[in-house]
């Protein structure tokens, strides 16, 4: 999985033979590809999903339309919604998202996803050891909580709605929506608490 | 198939190793395979259950050695030359050709691309009858070893668990990757323990939820 | 460990490709790795499932990429430093010298080698008790994932057998490997079904069998 | 598995050092390793297995020692019996070797194994497809015989007893010895009537 750049002059070489010969034979267009990789370059990763987390928190009703159904996405105007399942962590119930097989991502919430997540390792061990995996992520969990993986088989995906930390009481949807890391909604980290001046509560 | 890619609960992989300030690339050709796949997949020159069988089917050693997008690579190849759109000779001489002339841009030529495929699929079956399983519903997934394309990890097979949702009929990928049609059939979210599936191996309080198709699923013996 | 030097079941290999006439090694270092693997063995440098393991723990990648003596090279380096025979630096010193001088024969002191080396065995557990299982016995394989050393493979875990054989008491692999003593346990022979292991995808008439030690194995609930 | 020349320079550098440092150390002596190469060179193969086969064929008295523990070998002088089993092929059963975790070989009797018993290829396919293997092998199994295939997962070694072809009841000992090849003693051929002179029968 890592980066070879040693390997790179030959990848990328046949990269530009395959996608010209596309082009000349008229298969695909240039201007496509080039409009795809401009797409890629404003990927704007997982702020749709934390603006979903940040609703959810603020919104009980929507919190639950969202957990009964990942299509309440299209309330805050954000598609693909239609296969995605929202799950809920809690004191008692943690929940991440792996995809043994291959590598799929809810990429509509959360953007394109990271190499680790690509990653043999996290792949294998996700689904045999998620607290030893969560422990290198420095998460650290009660041995009373649950802990649910979520293995993406179908084309069903899955992101965790994290917990709420405390202290943000005051905070508007925007400054929550802030706090939410892409790591959190995967499952392999917890929202931090705003720092210095939020007072803590709850 | 019982492939390399099939990992979980494999060990030796090491520990996950995370990047700072990862960038969305890490090479250029990258969002190009990226875009390339993703454009061919639109046009329906394959689909993404045959996409993750071209991977799957790369030799063992090749497939651990290869980068992510370069799995990608190797199986759009693949699926281009399948489908006949594409010869390994037309790829390894233009490849040969960007070589010799390092500066050159190859002819890219703009504006016209013919329609999309409009892929001959088999006819579809009737639409599936009533879902066998509700949630609640305890079952066990079989214990088979395709020599093609399927969606039920090794480490799931043969295991016990329970019907968590029924997420209704969706495509069916053992026979989508290869031409068979989509096949669609009852898909469910299957909740197994950790201990049922690793033993006395397992971490304490583990369940694992996988997605599984009705036909990898039979009733759990009372 | 699940490791993919694991691979009863697996597909994607290939077909069995066989070498008219071949010879007894393909190069002369081939037959030197040997002789010191076994050398090395026969002085109790390191024993059989130590250097199993050696071969087991090579990165997924390099395993599957290298010859059958190259990973008897990697695991007798292993083993040498794991013990403290040896250093990598050491390796990689010697290797830059003997390349820098092409025609140089290194020191090659005949004569005075220092007495096998007797390893601190843990002391040995009482001997065994009377063997669990008889010929005949219905019998189910733990399913276990242990991150060490095992010889029972992946495709025969939580299965049922039959026993076959009673071999007698037989040095424990498991902690054999890890320099944790010989701890013989009970070893028999077991006879699986071809459905039992691969389900529908079975040949007919196909049975495996395996040897397997007292504690891979629990009475088959009836 | 494959042998790839373009890597032996290095790999036979780094043995040659490897070698030449536990020399220097006095772990190992340079006169051990040449007389253990120089038994490499006097590998007689299979030959050891191919009397025990011919003389299990034209004695049933030893042949049913042999089967009932591998240790009867030392009736013929020959060492490494003790963790030995002999399986025997019939018109109804067929036994096949292989070791899927490593490449465990009765090398005893047989000596070194050749390269496509160690293959990946052979390893993954022999448990979950012997027929299939067998046929690659040129031997066509009736579906009506038994496959049993022997995982070599321990430290004893399995060595197939072949079917006495017919046409040899006028052959002695040495001639039999002569027919048993090292694929007939794996259990992935079966072992030919020798050619033209023999007559036909039984």
């Amino acid at each position: 999985m890592k980066y070879d750049p040693e390997q790179e002059p030959y990848v990328a070489l046949r990269t530009k033979a395959l996608e010209s010969l596309l082009i000349e034979k008229g298969l695909l267009s240039a201007e496509a590809v080039d409009e795809r990789i401009s797409e890629y370059e404003r990927d704007i990763g997982p702020l749709k999903g934390a603006k979903v987390v940040a609703r959810a928190w603020i919104d009980p009703a929507f919190k639950a339309r969202l957990l009964a159904s990942g299509a309440a996405i299209a309330e805050l105007g954000l598609p693909g919604g239609g296969n995605l399942v929202v799950v809920e962590n809690t004191p008692t119930h943690h929940h991440m998202v792996v995809c043994t097989l291959c590598s799929c991502y809810p990429w509509t919430v959360l953007g394109l996803p990271p190499t680790w997540y690509k990653s043999f390792a996290y792949r294998s061990r996700a689904v045999r050891e998620p607290r030893a995996v969560l422990r290198e992520f420095g998460l650290e969990l009660d041995e009373a909580v649950a802990v649910h993986v979520w293995d993406s088989s179908a084309e069903m995906r899955y992101m965790v709605l994290p917990e709420r930390p405390a202290g943000t009481e005051g905070l508007t949807e925007e400054e929550l929506a802030a706090l939410v890391t892409r790591d959190a909604m995967i499952g392999v980290a917890r929202v931090a608490a705003p720092a210095p001046s939020g007072a803590a509560a709850g | 198939m019982n492939g390399v890619h099939d990992l979980g609960g494999m060990h030796g992989f090491g520990p996950v190793e995370r990047e700072e300030h990862e960038p969305l690339f890490h090479a250029a050709w990258e969002a190009h395979v990226r875009a390339v796949m993703t454009l061919s997949m639109g046009r329906k020159y394959f689909n993404i259950d045959a996409f993750r069988y071209g991977i799957e089917r790369m030799a063992p050693a090749d497939y651990l050695r290869a980068t992510y997008f370069e799995r990608w690579l190797a199986s759009v190849e693949y699926n281009l030359i399948q489908q006949g759109l594409l010869t390994g000779d037309e790829l390894d001489a233009r490849v040969a050709f960007l070589r010799a002339h390092p500066g050159a841009d190859p002819p890219r030529a703009s504006g016209a691309t013919s329609p999309p495929r409009a892929q001959e699929a088999p006819p579809e079956p009737p639409s599936p009858a009533a879902p066998r399983f509700a949630p609640g519903d305890a079952v066990v997934t079989r214990n088979v070893h395709p020599v093609g394309h399927t969606r039920l990890p090794r480490y799931a097979r043969g295991k016990r668990g329970v019907i968590h949702l029924a997420h209704g009929p969706q495509t069916f990928p053992d026979t989508n990757a290869h031409g068979l049609g989509g096949q669609p059939q009852p898909l469910y979210n299957v909740r197994f323990e950790g201990r049922e599936l690793w033993g006395d191996s397992t971490e304490p309080r583990e369940a694992v939820h996988l997605d599984l198709w009705e036909s990898y699923l039979e009733s759990a013996p009372a």
